[in-house]
């Protein structure tokens, strides 16, 4: 049996992101849990219907994949272990692949730090780029 | 070449001794699960893991087998009582001098899985039919006029 | 010798035994044979010399159960195996009066085939008491050798001099022991695997299937082996070079393990000199890593190792691949 | 007469090879045992006596006598054209025989001792006489014996008591006879068979002139080593055809019998006894059926249902010698069922062996 | 030679979907011993094993194999069909080609092939059976029942009525258990120990119950019919004859004032004296000493409870007493308790004291607790007014570091029990319950949740709370979105209240190792059959009730515990059970009286005798073990420890099982 395109997409963001969308239960610790939630056009417990949907373009072209701030909060709290972050995270890498690899490297990070970056982006980023 | 592209895939010959208690029923879980597991693996069911004489894993390796994985009761939960320890030892010793005469280590296995583990039975025998697929066919333990 | 031989007659003329077992001049220097001794003209053949390996307890099994005492001659390991026949109710200790007799380990003539001496007339210096080297006359001349070059393998991993069970001990016994027991097992167990297999085929493959080894060990005592019988359709007599001989010895060796002493005698008597130990020792081994030392025969109250357990014994994963 | 020296002995074999099966002793893991020689095989010739003797070329351990396989009859085929009744009869199976090939190719026997090849006869007599076996006799008619003088023999040796003469292989019923003397083999062919093989492969030989000479001082000098030996003048008084209510009755057996472990040493590395079962094997779709040695000395042997064989050790001991020493001679003009190789009196676990049983009756005569 | 009839049921599609069942007729015809094959829509329907004792009848057949589902589902209906036909029940096999083949395949060539693998493994079988006969075992008239809990107390009494006795073993110095902590019962809203103290008085009273309270299991051995069980019964320290209940020396304890010991009873809300009762109406009312904590025991000096005992009944010198009594039947009914929710730290449970536990809040507002029925926090005393619920803490959680995996299943209820009993007292406190689903399955239940909803107005919201953060004001801030109308929620409460997710107790898990019970991933006791047999475990005589197989409500634990009554009163109306023929046998022919075998027995089944043999016309006597039928239970572990193979197992015999071997690797 060959996988349809979506159920492929969704094989790759699980294998990014080692969690499994389909075992969200809409419960909202995430979204409740949220700091950037005022931030966020998709709210965190979304991102797993959108993944299942294949709404994946939509997911890419918002807001809300840049304004997490990656502070682990639905990751920690989650307890279907789908951890809501690390599918945002798995979104902002299938932009940076699309865009051709154009990593970020950790030596500049602090090249691109100005005063008001929040303090928990420059941790989120430096967690992010160590693994 | 295209002889070679048309070679069957290798299917692994794997004997599973259950326990009627917990393993066999946890095969039947799996089942009524439907989660599945390969063709390959049939089924031996043994009233315990305790049941299981060295001389059967050694009969079927002779007859051609290229794994066989015995499973029980967890340790302690045996139905009864102390069957799955004595069974543990037995085969501990057993598999250690399979090693030791050289046979690919991964073609025995012993797993507990209990009768509520069907999840855990179907991925018991994925991976074990994976490792022993791995290993190829059993050449070193069958007896040649087997093959025929 | 004459001391043993005097007592011999002395507890039958007593009473106290109605028959001795020990060994009986052979008609050549180096093969002496276990014999039944009853009457005082039987000791004019008795000898107990340096060639006297046989491990005699198992013969017991069958004395034991005639009328009268019977004596016993016993070497110091193989007190262990008579221990262990009465663990398992093969003899009746009653029935058996125990002389350990003295030992300064036992000779293998095959060690001196091996050094090219052949035509072998008289043989000296293998006297149980006396030390030095082991003078051959052969009828290609004089030739020596060094009592401990002349051992067996397995007093080289002498157990010790002490007799575990006897009613009297006669003449003295020596730790003959200077290797490590399980050096050879170590050896073969850092082998590749394919160096393993192809070693313990090469060592199968003289197998002929004669048995001496599972009738000569004194914890084979079975009276009509699961090899000989139908049970589990294993009756196997073909000496093909395939997966018999291997199921034979792996549980040959298993059926013994926990049980065996390591009393050698499989290793001694194989007619292709087989290492028939190596298979015995792993499990001793092993048993000793897995479950903590046991030295099978030291104390006949203490539970085998396999008909016992613990709650958190090792898993059988954890057994193999030990060394990767 | 051909000679060739011993570091040149591979490419005799090879030259052997070439044509023919080559069964020699080889050595493999510490031990000399028969086998056939292939490129990168040990031949070993300097050990005295093979631990099996050489039988085996013509009465294998074990040996497939053939295959029976089930197949399956349709129903329909089974009812024959009717149609109907085929749906009503049960389904059969038929069991095809499939016998195997004999041996059909010419092989080679080289280096059996004039004992080993003495032992060639006293099988003959059981095999070929009618009954005849028709594997041993296949093997029989294609093997060419080629024997090797006994340089050294060894106090176990005792063949001269049964008039085999270990130096000198032309006297035995071989092939073709051979010496080993200082470093060089050297080769006779003795019948017509032999006279082939040594045609096929004369190249590799060279002649030697003294040849004849170095044989005869070798002969004798090995003759007299063979006087010297412990059992050379072991008597068989007593012994032979017609003595069986003599003996079997003796209370002797009962004395010597006793440390017998009932293995089979003896008679596996005996290179006369010839005692075998047959037995099924069970295949994927049918059975082999295979015989395979067997020991008098254990205890199933000849077992039946109603379990009617020899109970006891001392009755199965006994049947040994008594075979050999009396019932084979009795039957066979007085031929003895023993060659003197002595290879029982090196391997027995507890030393016992025919020699001691001769002394022991002779000694409680 | 058998005449073997094999049977190739369709199961509907279940079989026949993923398994050409005629070629698998077809295939196994040919198999040695068989004279017959057919197939058939359902073989253990009615018409199906008629279709068998016909062909029985017909072939003369001796032995049947079934190829169908798994023999734990239908083996016993084949057998009591091989038998209507006057064959022995045990020369059938079933080959397992459901839930071992066709379930778990796709591949409709691939299965077909295993199934007629395992279609002739049970031929192979099958031609090696021998008839077997079941024995007789007598049964002691006499339960056990291990937890005194309502879902024990309710199985006691109905077995007691039916004229049995009956004994529960409670570890705690009171039966009762966890219902009597409640306060209220829904969805009827009745008082908890209304109903159930009158039950608790009558296991107290009746005349076939006999309590061991302050007790615990310490070993059981035996069987189904024949249980030995040891029970400890601890030192309780005051003398059960003597003690009249009166309570004084609770009252008169030291330790009841200036110790620091907390009730268990009251979830630690408050404390109690070193000699105490649980609660007021405790059954028995005896108190017991906590040595552990009473100064006595610790010191030597104090000794209060001894002198102003009026009774004398204080006894320091109490030891443990362990009785041994004997049992037919064994019901495990051990209840359950709240996950620990130190996991939880969002939720500052650790944290803050008013953060409390749904069953604290059950002893909160029970007039007999510690606040006296009035609702209050315990950090200040005063009474809340806005109480947040949050649901599913620790349930339906994916791993299980996180927490359990299932729906604790009373949760919703007793929530809007709770939300609507404070509106009820106090109709001015604002209540919220965060929650993911709203389940209410069952009969009047929903209509219970919807007048919380409708005439109480308690605010229900879907979204978890993520975080609860005690403030500096001593209020508790909720940080919460309310998905439905995509808010996030950050608000005040004065008490948050935590639905925690519950487990089996703790215990049950030793009491299952002894009594060889089986237990799932999360420590409940599994049942033999999910659906069909779901009060019994799989080891013969043992049954479960309440909590302790699954989380359930108090209706469903009492119908539960009635269940259980009935089997256990089932089996002890029997004066003797069928024993199981598949035990273990001695060929005293091949036996060489190592006791190797006794070893390894762990039923002590095994015993050597002198025995006079005949072996082939050499006659002696031997020793030679000899099975006790009626003690062995077929495990088998002898026969893997005899190394001459004398020792076998009938029904599952060296050969059989090395014939299935050879016939699965054909």
């Amino acid at each position: 049996m060959s996988m349809t395109e979506l159920e492929k997409n969704i094989e790759l963001i699980k294998e990014m992101s080692g969690s499994d969308p389909y075992k969200c239960m809409r419960c909202g610790k995430c979204t409740a849990s949220c700091p950037a939630y005022s931030e966020m056009d998709i709210k965190p417990h979304q991102f797993a219907s959108y993944i299942i949907r294949g709404d994946m373009e939509e997911l890419v072209d918002s807001k809300a994949a840049w304004k997490c701030l990656g502070c682990f909060a639905c990751i920690e709290r989650c307890p279907r272990d789908v951890q809501p972050g690390k599918l945002v995270d798995a979104t902002r890498q299938i932009v940076a692949r699309q865009r051709g690899g154009d990593y970020l490297q950790p030596e500049e990070v602090p090249e691109l730090l100005t005063e008001d970056l929040p303090q928990q982006l420059l941790v989120s980023a430096f967690r992010r780029y160590r693994r | 070449m295209s002889m070679n592209e048309e070679k069957k895939e290798f299917r692994p010959l794997i004997v599973a001794f259950c326990c009627n208690w917990c393993s066999y029923a946890g095969a039947d879980l799996a089942g009524s699960s439907r989660l599945s597991y390969p063709a390959d693996v049939k089924i031996i069911r043994v009233p315990c893991s305790g049941r299981v004489n060295p001389m059967f894993i050694l009969r079927a390796f002779e007859r051609g087998a290229d794994g066989v994985i015995i499973c029980g009761c967890h340790p302690g939960d045996c139905h009864y009582s102390t069957g799955n320890y004595y069974a543990r030892r037995r085969m501990a010793l057993l598999f250690s001098m399979l090693e030791y005469m050289g046979i690919e280590n991964g073609r025995t296995r012993v797993e507990w899985c209990s009768a509520a583990e069907g999840a855990k039975f179907s991925k018991t025998m994925n991976e074990f039919c994976e490792k022993v697929k791995s290993l190829g066919e059993n050449v070193r333990l069958g007896d040649i006029r087997c093959k025929n | 010798m004459q001391e043993l031989i005097n007592r011999l007659k002395e507890l039958i003329a007593d009473g106290t035994v109605v028959r001795a077992i020990g060994w009986k001049k052979g008609d050549m220097p180096y093969n002496p044979e276990p014999a039944y001794f009853e009457k005082p003209e039987d000791f004019d053949n008795f000898v107990y010399d340096g060639f006297c390996g046989a491990n005699l307890s198992k013969m017991m099994i069958e004395a034991a159960k005639l009328e009268g005492k019977t004596a016993v001659c016993l070497k110091p390991c193989d007190t262990y195996s008579f221990n262990q026949l009465i663990r398992e109710h093969r003899v009746n200790r009653e029935n058996a009066y125990i002389i350990g007799v003295g030992c300064r380990g036992k000779l293998d003539i095959e060690k001196a085939r091996k050094a090219g001496i052949k035509g072998i007339k008289s043989i000296s210096g293998v006297d149980i008491e006396g030390d030095g080297d082991v003078t051959f006359d052969t009828v290609y001349g004089q030739k020596k050798m060094a009592y401990t070059d002349l051992m067996l393998d397995r007093c080289h991993v002498c157990k010790g001099k002490d007799h575990v069970i006897f009613d009297e001990v006669i003449g003295e016994s020596k730790d003959t022991g200077d290797a490590d027991r399980f050096e050879e097992v170590i050896k073969i167990e850092k082998m590749t695997p394919e160096e393993r297999f192809a070693f313990f085929k090469s060592e199968l493959s003289k197998c002929i299937r004669c048995n001496a080894c599972r009738n000569v060990c004194p914890a084979c005592s079975c009276r009509k082996c699961v090899f000989d019988g139908v049970k589990f359709d294993s009756q196997q007599k073909a000496n093909v070079d395939s997966f018999e001989e291997k199921m034979f010895h792996i549980i040959r060796a298993f059926h013994v393990a926990g049980r065996c002493t390591d009393c050698g005698e499989c290793s001694r008597v194989c007619p292709e000199g087989i290492p028939l130990h190596l298979f015995n020792r792993k499990f001793i081994k092993d048993i000793d890593d897995f479950y903590g030392e046991f030295q099978a025969g030291k104390d006949p109250e203490a539970q085998s190792p396999l008909t016992d357990f613990t709650f958190d014994d090792l898993e059988p994963k954890d057994a193999v691949g030990r060394g990767e | 007469m051909y000679s060739i020296s011993k570091e040149n002995l591979n490419s005799l074999y090879s030259a052997i090879a070439g044509s023919y099966d080559l069964f020699m002793p080889i050595k493999a893991a510490g031990q000399t045992n028969y086998g056939f020689w292939t490129e990168g095989a040990e031949g070993d010739i300097d050990t005295l006596k093979t631990i099996k003797s050489g039988k085996d070329a013509f009465f294998p351990q074990v040996e497939q006598l053939y295959t029976v396989n089930r197949e399956i009859v349709p129903a329909d085929v089974a009812a024959g054209d009717d149609a109907e009744k085929a749906a009503d009869t049960p389904v059969r199976t038929k069991l095809k025989v499939n016998p195997v090939k004999l041996v059909d190719n010419d092989f080679v026997i080289f280096g059996m001792r004039p004992c080993d090849v003495r032992a060639i006869e006293v099988m003959d007599n059981v095999f070929l006489t009618d009954p005849v076996d028709n594997y041993y006799k296949s093997r029989r008619e294609h093997g060419i014996v080629v024997a090797l003088a006994c340089h050294e023999p060894e106090e176990s040796c005792f063949c001269t008591i049964f008039d085999i003469d270990p130096a000198d292989p032309s006297k035995a019923k071989a092939d073709v006879a051979t010496w080993v003397i200082d470093g060089k083999l050297y080769w006779k062919p003795i019948t017509e068979k032999g006279e082939a093989l040594t045609a096929k492969i004369a190249s590799v030989f060279e002649d030697d002139a003294d040849a004849d000479s170095k044989i005869t001082n070798e002969i004798s000098y090995i003759e007299g080593i063979a006087k010297q030996l412990p059992n050379a003048d072991l008597s068989l008084e007593g012994w032979g055809a017609g003595k069986t209510d003599e003996k079997f009755k003796s209370e002797v057996w009962d004395k010597v019998y006793k440390g017998c472990l009932g293995c089979g040493t003896c008679t596996f590395v005996c290179p006369t006894c010839q005692c075998y079962d047959i037995k099924d094997y069970t295949t994927k779709d049918g059975i082999q059926r295979y015989r395979c040695w067997d020991s008098c000395m254990y205890s199933d042997f000849t077992l039946m249902a109603g379990g009617q064989n020899r109970q006891t050790q001392l009755q199965r001991f006994r049947q040994r010698f008594m075979h050999k020493l009396v019932y084979y001679p009795t039957n066979n003009d007085g031929m003895f069922m023993c060659v003197g190789c002595g290879r029982c009196v090196e391997k027995c676990p507890q030393s016992l062996n025919i020699v001691k049983v001769i002394k022991a009756f002779a000694e409680n005569k | 030679m058998q005449k073997i009839g094999v049977f190739v049921c369709h199961c509907g599609t279940n079989i026949a979907a993923t398994v050409d069942v005629k070629k698998v007729v077809e295939l196994v015809r040919y198999e040695p011993g068989v004279v017959y094959a057919d197939d058939y829509m359902y073989m253990c329907s009615e018409a199906g094993q008629e279709k068998i004792i016909e062909a029985i009848k017909e072939y003369g057949l001796t032995g049947l194999v079934i190829c169908s589902c798994s023999p734990r589902m239908h083996e016993k209906t084949f057998r009591a069909c091989a038998e209507k036909a006057g064959l022995n029940p045990y020369m059938v096999e079933v080959a397992n080609i459901r839930e071992q083949c066709s379930w778990i395949h796709k591949d409709k060539e691939e299965a077909t092939k295993k199934a007629v693998i395992l279609a002739r493994a049970a031929i192979a079988k099958v031609n090696l059976n021998t008839p077997l006969k079941e024995g007789e075992s007598p049964v002691t008239k006499r339960a056990l029942v291990i937890g005194g809990g309502i879902a024990g107390i309710q199985t006691a009494l109905d077995i007691a009525d039916a004229g049995y006795e009956v004994d529960i073993v409670e570890k705690e110095p009171s039966i009762g258990g966890r219902m009597s902590q409640f306060d209220k019962t829904f969805p009827t809203l009745d008082c908890a120990s209304c109903i159930l103290t009158p039950k608790m008085v009558e296991v107290n009273q009746h005349p076939n119950i006999t309590l061991y309270t302050y007790s615990e299991v310490e070993k059981v051995s035996g069987y189904v019919g024949n249980f030995d069980v040891d029970i400890r019964k601890k030192a309780r320290s005051v003398d059960f004859d003597k003690c009249t209940g009166c309570g004084e020396c609770s009252t008169k304890c030291p330790l009841g004032k200036i110790g620091n010991i907390p009730s268990e009873f009251d979830r630690g809300l408050r404390n109690r004296p070193a000699i105490y009762m649980p609660f007021a109406q405790a059954v028995p009312a005896v108190p017991v000493i906590d040595r552990e904590n009473c100064t006595y025991f610790k010191t030597g000096k104090c000794g209060v409870c001894a002198k102003i005992c009026p009774s004398k009944a204080v006894d320091y010198e109490q030891q443990d007493e362990i009785v041994t009594v004997k049992y037919g039947a064994i019901v495990v009914a051990t209840g359950f308790d709240i996950i620990n929710l130190d996991k939880f730290g969002e939720y500052a449970y650790n944290e803050s004291p008013d953060v409390i536990t749904s069953i604290e809040l059950e002893r909160l507002m029970n007039a007999a607790g510690p606040t006296g029925g009035h609702l209050e926090r315990m950090s200040d005393h005063k009474q809340p007014k806005d109480i947040v619920f949050i649901q599913c803490v620790g349930s339906r959680c994916d791993s299980e570091e996180k927490g359990k995996p299932y729906c604790s299943k009373v949760c919703c209820m007793y929530t809007a029990k709770h939300a609507m009993l404070i509106k009820d007292h106090w109709p001015d406190t604002n209540i919220t319950v965060f929650y993911i689903d709203v389940r209410t399955p069952g009969k009047n239940f929903d209509e219970f949740y919807r007048r919380a909803v409708e005439q109480y107005h308690v605010n229900y919201i879907k979204g978890q709370v993520g975080k609860v953060k005690p403030q500096p004001d001593g209020s508790l801030l909720v940080q919460a979105a309310d998905l439905l109308d995509g808010k996030q929620i950050n608000m005040k409460a004065d008490m948050v209240v935590l639905a925690a997710a519950i487990e089996p107790n703790p215990g049950v898990r030793k009491i299952a190792t002894m009594l060889t019970a089986s237990i799932d991933n999360n420590n409940f006791l599994t049942e033999a059959h999910a659906k069909l047999r779901p009060v019994e475990s799989p080891t013969a005589g043992i049954f479960l009730s309440g909590m302790a197989q699954g989380p359930k409500d108090i209706p469903e634990t009492v119908s539960q515990a009635g269940a259980a009554a009935v089997k256990v009163i089932g089996l002890l109306a029997k004066d003797h059970l069928k024993t199981n023929p598949c035990t273990a046998q001695c060929d005293t022919l091949l036996c060489n009286g190592c006791s190797t075998c006794a070893n390894v027995c762990p039923y002590g089944a095994i015993t050597y005798e002198d025995v006079q043999v005949n072996d082939h016309g050499l006659r002696e006597t031997r020793r030679v073990a000899q099975v006790n039928v009626a003690l062995c239970q077929g495990c088998g572990a002898c026969t893997s420890a005899c190394p001459s193979g004398a020792m076998d197992l009938q029904g599952f015999s060296n050969r059989q099982i090395t014939t299935e071997v050879d016939a699965i690797c054909r």
